[in-house]
Parts: C-alpha cells; structure tokens; sequence
C-alpha cells in the first residue's frame, strides 16, 4: 500500500518541566487552552492523510491513554489500522521499566508491529513537539528526491542548543554529517521528523539489535551517513519543543502573538483534540478579558489580561489574573490576584489568595492543589 | 437486533418562519447558543438518556443536516447495532413513492424500519425545541402506568394557553381532551411535540390512519384525537425544565438571549451533556482592546472590538472599534472596524462592512415598526450601509418580508 | 474539508432482472459469495484504495441497504470528514423535487454534496460489478494524461462486444468514439461503467445537460457523447483483472461459480481485502456425516448433510440426508432432512422441506426448458414438494416468470 | 446515570496454560475457533447495554491490546465513555511489575477512573471465564432483592475446587460465609461475578487500602459478610475457567456438542470479537471435513475430523487432522498427519510430519513454530 505510516515517539521525560510532568510525559502537556502537545504532532498526520499511527509509550501514560482514548477525536478509530498505543515490551519484558536506551531500542521493542505496517513508508517523530507541518508535502518531496532517509530541519536556532542534533548539508541539501552535544552549532538543527522506507527501518533495527548501538542519531545519522542518501527537508514555519517550565510559560505566552498563531492553526490544517462538550464562554458585566486566549467552558467574572485559559476555568468576582496559564477547570475565588502563575488542572485558588511571581521565574501549581 | 426503546425524530419540517435562515438548511441544523445547532438537543438527550437508536425523518434540504450528523459521533450514536439514521421517503416497487404528507405519515412511511429493531416503545420527538429532558424517566412513566401513548406537558401561563395544543386531565393525569388551540382552555397543560407510544398500538393506529382518506395524518390533530376516542389510556408527563420552541424569529432570539442569562438553560452541567459537532479551532483570542460584557464567546472567535449582551458563535470576528449588542452572531460572522450591529441575528458567514449600522435598539423607536433585524447566511452588508429595525436580508441582498 | 478526490456510487436501480431476489432489496445489498453483498466490492475497494469519501445514491429501498451501509465501520469508512453518505433524492424549494431521472441527473442532483468537499476529481462507480480494482491508479493516470474524464475498459471476446459499450480508441488509448451495443464493433474494449471525472468539467456538463429537455440524463448515452463532441481529452483505462456485471440471475449464479474455482477472483489476498458487515455466528459446524466437495461455508453454518459446487453464506443449516448441488445459498437458507437442491438460488432464509426437489441437472433436459431455479428471500417449499428447473418463486409462493 | 458499569480485570496468570500463555495472557488465549477468551465477558456485557468498560491489564498485555483494538468490534469505540484500558499503575509506579495483591489493590490503583464511573452501579468479573450470561437479569435481580452485593453462582463443581470461593446461602440466597482452599467444598461456587454500588465499591477499595489486605474474598466476602447484605444468583447455563492445557483441550472438544454451543452462542446474545475479513472456507473435492467446527478462511485440501479451525488455516493435500485445534492462519503441509495436536497461531507443519499425541496428554505447539 502507498503512503505514510506515521510513529510517534511519547515516551520522553523532561526533569525541567517539573510539576508539569510529574504525574504525565511531555507529549501529555496541557499547551495553548485546549490542547495536549502530542496533538500537534497527531493532527499533522492525520492532515496529510495518514491513516494507521502507533505511538510508543513508557511510563506516565495514563494520562495520555486518557487523553486519546479511542482516537476518535482524531478520526484514528478504526477496525484496521488507526491509532494503536504501543505500551514499553508489551510482549516481552525483559527489560522491565528501565527506560529505552535509544529510538532504535524502542522501535525493537515494537518489531512485529513494525512488520505488520501496511505502509511502504514511515514517518518517526516525537510526541513533545509544538509543530503544524504539512506532511505530506515532505513524503512527496522525499520520493521526488529519492532519498533513503528524509531529515525534517529548521534554520532557527533552539534554547538548549546540547539538546538537538545538527546536520551538516552539501549540494542539493544532502546530509554529509550529524552532530550534536555541541555547544556552538553550526549547520541545521534537527526536528527528529525522518521519513524513510518501512523496508530501510526495519533493517536499520535489525543492524542496531547486532551492533547494540541504540541511538537514532549515532547508528543512523553518524554511521551510516556515508552508505544512506540522507537529505534534509527545511521547515520554516513554527516547531517547538518544551524543555523547562520557563520556556513552557514563554511559548503559551508567544501564542499571544497573531503571526505565530496563524502559523501553528492554519485553516486548511486543524488542530484535532479530545472534545470536552463545554458550552461557550461567558463574560459577566463586571468582568473584562484583554489580550487573552480563552478556551470554551469559562466563566469569568473578574479581570483577565495577557493570560491563556484553558477549557472549563472560573474566575470570580473581583479577582485579577493577569500573565498567568490557568489550565482545565481551574477556579479562581473572589478578589484573588495571581500573577505570572502556571495554574495546572483543578488547581483551586481560594478567595483572596495572592500569588505574584515573575515572568523571568513564573510559579508553577501542581494538579489538583488548593491554594 | 430488537432494542426496547428507540426514537424518531420529526426534522422534515420547511421551518419557513425562520425565512433566511432556513433557505439553505432544516429547522434543526439552525445554529443555536453559539457551540449548538437546534438538532444537538434532542439528539444529546437521546444519547444521555441511552437510547442509542435514533431515526430522523428529514427531506427538506437535507444535506447540510446529513453532512452535520453524519455517522454520529459527537453524540455517540455510531453504533453498529442501532446508531442514528437519516430517513428520507424513499421510492416503493412501481416507481411511486411520495413525501412525507404529515408528521404521522412521515412514521407510518418507516414503519419498516422500526420493525427492524422490533421496539416496545417508541418516543416520537420534534427537531425545533430547547430543553433538557431525560426520555427515559418518561418511557419509565409510561411503562407504569400501561400506557399506549404517554404525552409530555408543560404548565403554561393561563393566558397564553390557547396558543397551544391544550390536554384535559383527570385527577391522576390521565388525559380525558385535547383541544388544538382552544379559545376557552380548560387547563393550563400544554403539549410538548413529546410522544411516547407502546409500538405495538402506534403501529395499528397508523396504518388506520393511513387509510382514511379524510386525515391529515398529524400526531396532533388524527392519531391522538382517534387514540382517545377509541378509549385507549393517554396520560400526561408533567415536566418543570426549560423548554421554548425555536420556530419563529423572534423566540430563537429570545432562547439565545435566556441562555444567555444561564438561569434555567444550565449549559455546563457535565452530568447532560450537549454535544455538538463544531470545526476544531484554537481558544477564542480577546485583543487588547476588547470589551466583552455579558456575553459569550465561542473557540476561533477573534474579539477585538465590543459585544454587550450578545452570543459569538465559533469563528466570529469582531473588528476594533466594531460593537456588537443584543445580538445573535452564527458561525463566521465578520463584523467589520467602527460597524455597529444592534438587536440582531446574522446568519452564518454574513459580514458587516466599516461603520456599517445594523438594526436598532427598541427604545429609540416606534414599537409597531421595531424589530430584530436579520441577515441570511453569506449576506454582505457594504461599508457604511444601514439596514433598519425590522430588515431580513437574504444572501443576495434582497429584503425578505416576514 | 476539502478532498483531492471523492467517489460517487451509484446504486439507484431496481435490478428488475434479479426479479424476487431484488423484491425487498436494492441490487446493491444483494448476497454475494456466502459472506459479502455486491456493494461490498466497490465500498472495499474505495476504503482500500484510500478514497474515504463515498456518496451513495440511492432511491430504489434503500432501508436494508441503509441499514447494511450504517454508519460505514466494516469498510472503515466512519469518519468525521468523509466517510460513506447515502444520498436519497430530495425535496427543494417550494415543496418540489423529483426522482433521480438517469445516472447524470442523480450526480446532478448532488452537486451541493460534491461541492461540500471540492474535489479535483469524482471516481462515479456502479453498484452491481463483481471486482477488485484500485480506483486511485486509474485517477492517477487520468492526472498524468490530463484528461477531462477516464474510463475503464475491458478487452471482451469479439463475438461479446455488440453487447457492450464499446471504446473505440487511438494509439495512444484516447477514446475517438463511444458506441452503444454496436451492431458491428470496431474494437473490443467495452466500458466497465467506471469513470474518473475531472470535478469541474463534469459539474459544467452536468448544468448543460440537465438543461436538455431531449437528454436523457445519462452518463453513457448523454454525458460522454457530448464531451467527445466537445472536443475533450477522453482516455481509456485498461483493467486485466476479473470483472463481472451480476445484472441478472445466470450472471449471478455464474459469478458465485467463478468465485468458487478461486482462480480469478481471490478473495484471500490480505493485501487487497474485501470488508462485509455479518452477524457474529461461531464457526461452521460440519457434522459427523457432512459431505462437502468444492464448495465453501461460512461461519454460522451447520451441515449434516452434503454439499458439492455450492456456496453457502453463513447460518445456513443443511440436515442430515439433505444435498445441495452447483447451487448458493444465501445467508439462513434451511434445506431439510432428504430433501435436494440442484442449479438453484436461495433467497436469504428460504426453506426447503424434507424431501422435497428444487432445480434440476441439465443434463437431465431438454436444454430449451431447462435453467436454474430461483426461491425469493422468506420463500417455503413444502415436504416433498417440487420446484421444477428454470422455475422462480416468490416468498408467498406464486411463480414469477422471467 | 442509571445502569452498570463493566469492570473486568485481565491480568491473572495461569501458569498450567504453558505455550498459549508465554506471550499473551489467559484472556487473550484463542477458543472456539474464532474468539480470545475476553470475548465472552466483554460481549455479555455489551449485550447486556452496558456502554463503558474498563480492562485492568498487567504484564503481557500487548496480545489483548491488539485484539481489543479501538473497542470498534464490540461497539465500544465512544468519545465518551466505551473501552477504557487500564495499565498496571499507569497513574503512579509504586509497585512496578510486582503483580497485584489482590482484586481489591488492582482496584486500588485506577481509584482516579472509578471515581469518575458515570454509572450508578459496577459489575466486576475476570476476563478469563467462558461464559455467555446475560447481566441485565443479574443486574434487574440485585435492584429487586436490595441486596449489597449480588455475587454469581453455580452449583456445578469444577476441576480445579482449590482455586474457587465457595459460598454458603441461606434463605432467599442470602450468602451466610464464604470459604476457599477447601479440597471437598460445599455451597455454590462463586463465579466471580459482582454486582454493586459505585458508592459502595470506593469505599470498600479505601477500606482495604487502609486494613492492606487486598483479596476481595477476604476483605469482602469474608469479613464485609455480616454487614453487607450478599446474595447469590445462580447461574444454570455453561461456565469454564480454563486452568491447565488439558481444561484447555477438554473444554474446546465440548464444543462440539450442539446443546453447550446453543448455551454459550444464542442467537439473542451474540458473542462478538475481532473481524479478520477472510472469505468463507473452501473445501477441495479431496478434501473432506467431519464432526469439526471451522472458522471462515480456510483451505482444506486434507481431511478434517473431530477438531476446531481457527481463521485461515490451511490443510493441504493428504494431509490427516484428527482430535486437533489449529489456531489462526496454521498451515499443515501434504500428507502431515496430525491427531491430539493444539498448534498456536501461525505453526507450520512441514509435509509428511508425523505428531501424534493423546486426547489425555494433547501436545501444544507454540506460536509461530514451525515442526
């Protein structure tokens, strides 16, 4: 069968996000009002057409399971194919909880789905990036160029610059190396969005298994740079990946921005999520809502300004919310004043609570706590 | 597969007192609340009540309620077993076949497929009202009492009683008259549209009905009258909620303007749903500017300039500068830099040109000549255009009397 | 949402020459091969060739067809945008409408549909072929030549063409001339009735012929003739695979045949399956003096009895003593304890009594008067009783003359 | 919302299953010719109008999570509601793999999800019972009684009487004690099938959290019994847990008595599974099939007797199949002959291969060998 298979990759942990993942993986993320980051990565598939998707899971994915439940929403229901959740050794469990070494071990993990893929192609990408990349314009381009393996890329240059992994490009965009680690980068920064044959993947996983080298970028993109036809696809439009609470409250905030909204929702490339069938917003005569991205659900009954609010929030009477990201079902009490706060979901804010931190070090709340 | 409780649900009708806003859809996909569509009421209840088959006797510009049903996922009514179906009059052996001549006809036309799902109990439910309402406590109700038909009422003010189809009761609620908007009403218990049948009688009185050539095969005015002159044993279901029917101009505003208040329409209440099918789009963005008061906003709207009082359907747009007041704005509505839209309903995609003037608040005129204003959906208004109190517009700018 | 390509299935016709297997059924949902219907085979192939958009147009008793369709899951065709829409004739402004004139005017009369998706090309299917084809190989060759519309062709025996639409083609496979059942073919290349439109130039030939009062509205005698008038770029798609039109009852019964030797037709393929929607049964059951040569069973199924050359559909029982012989049988066929049934159709839950003879062997007769034997779905044939060859009841047991 | 919820746990190991459970666990072990044990609880559920269903998993989960899929075959694909999975300790990882102490701690770790059941009451069964059951009586059986808990019954005895509950019932089937590990038992064995409150059931998953004894028989049925008003239904059609391979083949033989396949398969309680669209099953005019129950898809050249074929099995010319069950997509070369043989799914017999065991000690071979 033609076309892409896609993989996503949701089993990440970043320590900098800190509450925000103590009890979810980064893919699972709460972003921009009504999403989880992971449907980012979900709806470009689903845009360019895919049909079958499998996401690779470890550890803390209840709430992620939660979040895409049949995947409907996604329209990934299906009796063949769709959405599958590939959960850590599912079929065998010799390594326990341990954590993957690498993609490559976590692609072996999940060998007999691999070989079952009714796709000739492959799309391997991460769940925790914040992205809207038409897809299919990076297969066509990929089996116009005859590549072995399609690199997504970007010419921006990233906050954690040791994170990512640069890719030296010759002539025609071909890839001549991959580094990484380094401090000052030069090159392309990689998006780890690579497209290659499902016949290529499944011998690159094998030749990993032999060499127990486990790691995408070392067994791949190092090693075999010299035999593969590697080419680079340059994204210029918006990518993101959240790594510290910081750069979580300076992206929300970014949103703000119409340029970039447009970017990341643009018509022809909805943004799908789990539907919460919440009535409208309301306003109140003695509330006010400036400068704000406000979610389905609220209620707000007192001042909101430069603040994200996720689906279901209320903030009563009197009280002030401003630079803040108030997640689902959050409640604000009477005369309250929360600044440059990162309330999680359910976090209780009683009556006249106070709680002003910076923009250069916002407060972050722990799901479900009462303040 | 035999299923104990299914429902079928009135949606053909021309809903032609709502004129421009029903040129190019049913009655029931007309938006509603600004996340809704009239349709999602009835069909969430269905779904919150369990009845997971539902069928929608529909042929009258079908195909935006078809494309917004479709297999039924919001509502969780794509079963495989039962699920929600479109029912269109189809041809029969011969080349003939008719439309639906009457709400009763409309059932009498698939008795075959209600058959299918061999029912004890059928509820009969129309697509043009507003309410919550648990089906099943009826059908309970029914059940108990041995019914062949179970009707729903609702105590209305005495003096707007003969606007409505009025049931006579006894003391236990069992219904001894109907009367069709009586000039003298002896109760206050008005028909709902809500009907509960034991299949089994509704199945023979139908096709009796049918073949009386006098009738007009309607619930109201021959099925009920015929089942209470043969003595079968009707009773009444009192409900309390809120319930308006949407039907004209003027109480679709209304119904948006009650929920507005969230009094009696509770909207969040996650115990009953409303489930809707809506675009996917990113949070509503207020601007920096924006001034929202008593109003609701819905995800894609991009609000830059005022709203009083007002419901903003998804994707609505708002220009700085423009002020939106008492107003009804459906599905992508634009509304223009310094445009004033006042005590209006603007259909779908409709746009408001700069310091375009739109309707007019009562108080500044003579009551026999105000009204709400109406723009048809797609309706273009020019930049500094005024369409008064009491205009419809339709799509190609031609005024529409009501 | 917008598609690159959408498919419209035509399954509108009576399919009067199936007469009783089609008397409570439209042709499409007719049983195929113990565990399909027809329209299984384009549906599959649609969801398998990656169109998830399908409109079914439909007039002819569309409720076991509605119902058999659903809300599209056995074909993977649920979806939120797209997914598989039966699409009746409906009414339109001012209480009018009509029947779906011919095969153009039934696209015609759903533009309003096509358009919700934009398509640059229609796949326009018919419901009543037996075949595997993938539809996007021919759109993509309908891209790379640019044609305004792509059809696809069978080479047929010489001495068959006068009874096909025949393509008469240049070199390079560009359709010249279209000919109807020509007397004396120039080419053997006959229309499968499968077309690849480019969306806009088929919505503008579709306006003009509807404004034809001499057209008759149809794709092969109307449409396509006006556009090799017209001057468009018409090309011919050649398809080697098993094709067959299950039109009438010989077809029919030949095409369960052919499945039958496994040759042609494999239904096995995993790569190119076909999906069905069938009740959930245990497997078949083969009893202790079952008999079962060249013939197929399907879940559900409980022989006793001896089957050779036939196929059974699921939930067909056979007794002990009983034969089947070259004959299908349709989903719950009874055939009882001695009785024999040779060269015959069983409608779904026809019953033979004990001891009782359908059908006869050809080479017992007179080749004149013989021909297989036919019971209508429901059909009951008495202990003992006969059912001579060529012969076809329906389910109240009166004969039915072909 | 009146009704039940379904609540099934599938993570019990039954270590006499050898082969057919090295990877998958005794729920999702193939029977009858085209279903996985699960079917029979999850369809007796469905069948009963229960919309939503959570799968306590652990360990080995990876065969039932392709089986179950979206939950589509059992109509059970909802936005709301429908299949909900629920992995080990998706939510925290205390405990790691260490296995459950009991039902009453299985419970314990998806607290969060039973909270927010939406159903007034929960029907708790194993997902490794044969059984076609309809709940909705059980369900109209324990309104009308009142009782606390409405616990299903049999009084016939089973192979394995240690591992069962034994109840004790007085007047009007009210359970007067429990026991278990008893060799001679008396009273109704427990199928262990509960009906009660969702109230009831979270505060008796907090009682146990707090006394830490974690079997529901102990904790519940023992101790709970003077307090709680329990009665038993008594259930007269068939029901079979499958311990060892022997149960396994004895059990699967019993299918082909036509009065235990009318009471597990009738025609109002359908038991519904996985769709695999293959055609009907061919048989050659060699070939020849008696006394035998046999899926859709297969190909028999051979000849077939006293045995159960799963979807797409293939018997090839001469080949002889006696006594034998032969799961999904075996093949069996010519002239192989073949009697007291389980063979896993995807098992080739070479031609002319010879395995003949006996109906009291049957040979099973496991998945994807090739002998």
């Amino acid at each position: 069968m033609k076309g892409l298979h896609g993989l996503i990759f949701a089993y990440d942990k970043h320590l900098g996000l800190r509450e925000l993942t103590e009890r979810r993986s980064p893919a699972s993320v709460p972003f921009c009002g009504r999403y989880r980051i992971i449907d980012f990565m979900l709806s470009s598939m689903v845009n360019a057409g895919i049909d079958d998707v499998g996401i690779v899971l470890q550890g803390n994915y209840q709430s992620l399971l939660d979040h895409v439940g049949s995947g409907k929403d996604w329209d990934l229901s299906r009796k063949h194919g769709g959405l599958r959740l590939l959960p850590p050794f599912g079929a065998n469990q010799c390594r326990g909880d341990a954590g993957f070494r690498g993609r490559m071990e976590a692609l072996a993990s999940v060998a007999s789905y691999l070989e079952n893929i009714r796709q000739d192609h492959v799309v391997l990408a991460n769940g925790d990036m914040v992205i809207n990349i038409p897809l299919q314009k990076v297969y066509e381009e990929h089996i116009r160029s005859g590549a072995d393996i399609t690199c997504v890329c970007t010419t921006k240059r990233d906050s954690c610059p040791e994170d990512a992994t640069y890719l030296m490009v010759g002539e025609d965009n071909a890839v001549t190396s991959a580094q990484f680690n380094v401090k000052n980068p030069a090159g392309l920064r990689s998006l780890d969005i690579y497209i290659l044959s499902k016949a290529l993947l499944l011998q690159l996983v094998n030749d990993c298994k032999r060499t127990a080298d486990f790691s995408f970028r070392t067994a791949v993109l190092q090693r075999m740079a010299s035999q593969l036809k590697i080419k680079a696809y340059i994204w210029a439009g918006y990518a993101a990946k959240i790594h510290t609470l910081q750069e979580y409250y300076d992206r929300s905030m970014e949103m703000m921005d119409p340029v970039i909204r447009n970017e990341l929702f643009p018509r022809e490339r909805p943004v799908y999520t789990k539907e919460m069938n919440v009535s409208s917003t309301y306003v109140d005569p003695d509330g006010g809502c400036t400068n704000s991205l406000v979610a389905d659900g609220c209620t707000i009954e007192g001042t909101v300004e430069n603040s994200v609010l996720f689906r279901g929030v209320s903030v009563a009477k009197g009280a002030k919310v401003s630079n803040c990201i108030l997640m689902q079902n959050v409640t604000v009490g009477e005369d309250a004043e929360l600044s440059c706060v990162i309330a999680d979901k359910n976090v209780r804010i009683t009556p006249g609570c106070t709680l002003v931190a910076s923009d250069r070090y916002p407060m972050a709340l722990a799901k479900d706590s009462e303040v | 597969m035999k299923k104990e409780c299914i429902a079928m649900l009135l949606a053909g009708g021309q809903g032609s007192r709502l004129y421009v806003l029903t040129s190019n859809v049913a009655k029931p996909a007309v938006p509603f609340g600004g996340k809704y569509r009239i349709i999602d009421f009835p069909l969430s209840n269905c779904s919150n009540a369990g009845i997971d088959t539902v069928g929608v006797l529909t042929q009258y510009k079908p195909l935006e309620l078809n494309s917004y049903i479709g297999s039924g996922q919001p509502w969780d009514l794509d079963r495989s077993s039962g699920g929600v179906h479109i029912l269109p009059p189809y041809m029969v052996e011969g080349d003939k076949g008719s439309w639906y001549k009457g709400t009763a006809n409309a059932i009498y036309q698939n008795i075959g497929f209600v058959d299918m799902y061999d029912p004890e109990y059928v509820v009969v439910l129309s697509g043009d009202h507003i309410y919550k309402m648990n089906y099943m406590k009826m059908v309970d109700a029914h059940k108990k009492a041995e019914a062949a038909c179970t009707i729903s009422v609702l105590e209305v003010p005495w003096d707007e009683a003969s606007r409505f189809g009025i049931m006579n009761v006894d003391s236990e609620d069992n219904i001894v008259e109907f009367q069709e908007k009586p000039k003298e009403p002896k109760s206050n218990l008005a028909s709902m549209g809500i009907y509960v049948f034991t299949w089994k009688k509704l199945r023979q009185y139908l096709i009796e009905d049918e073949a009386d050539p006098e009738s007009s095969n309607d619930f109201g005015k021959n099925i009920i009258p015929k089942m209470l002159a043969a003595g079968e044993k009707l009773i009444a279901y009192r409900f309390a909620g809120y319930w308006k029917d949407v039907g004209t101009l003027e109480s679709l505003w209304d119904a948006n303007m009650d929920m507005l208040s969230r009094g009696d329409l509770d909207l969040l209440d996650s115990d009953w749903p409303i489930y809707a099918r809506l675009p996917d789009q990113p949070p509503a963005f207020m601007g920096k500017n924006a001034r929202v008061e008593h109003s609701v906003v819905t995800q894609g709207c991009d609000v830059e300039g005022t709203a009083f009082n007002s419901v903003l359907s998804d994707s609505v747009v708002i220009e700085e500068g423009a002020e939106v007041r008492y107003s009804v704005l459906m599905p992508g509505v634009h509304v223009k830099r310094g445009a004033l839209v006042q005590y209006a309903i603007l259909g779908e995609g409709a746009q408001v040109g700069e310091d375009a003037n739109v309707g007019g608040d009562p108080m500044d005129y003579d009551p026999d000549k105000w009204g709400i204003s109406v723009l048809g959906p797609g309706s273009v208004i020019a930049d500094k255009e005024t369409v008064a109190p009491n205009t419809m517009l339709n799509c190609h700018h031609e005024e529409v009397r009501r």
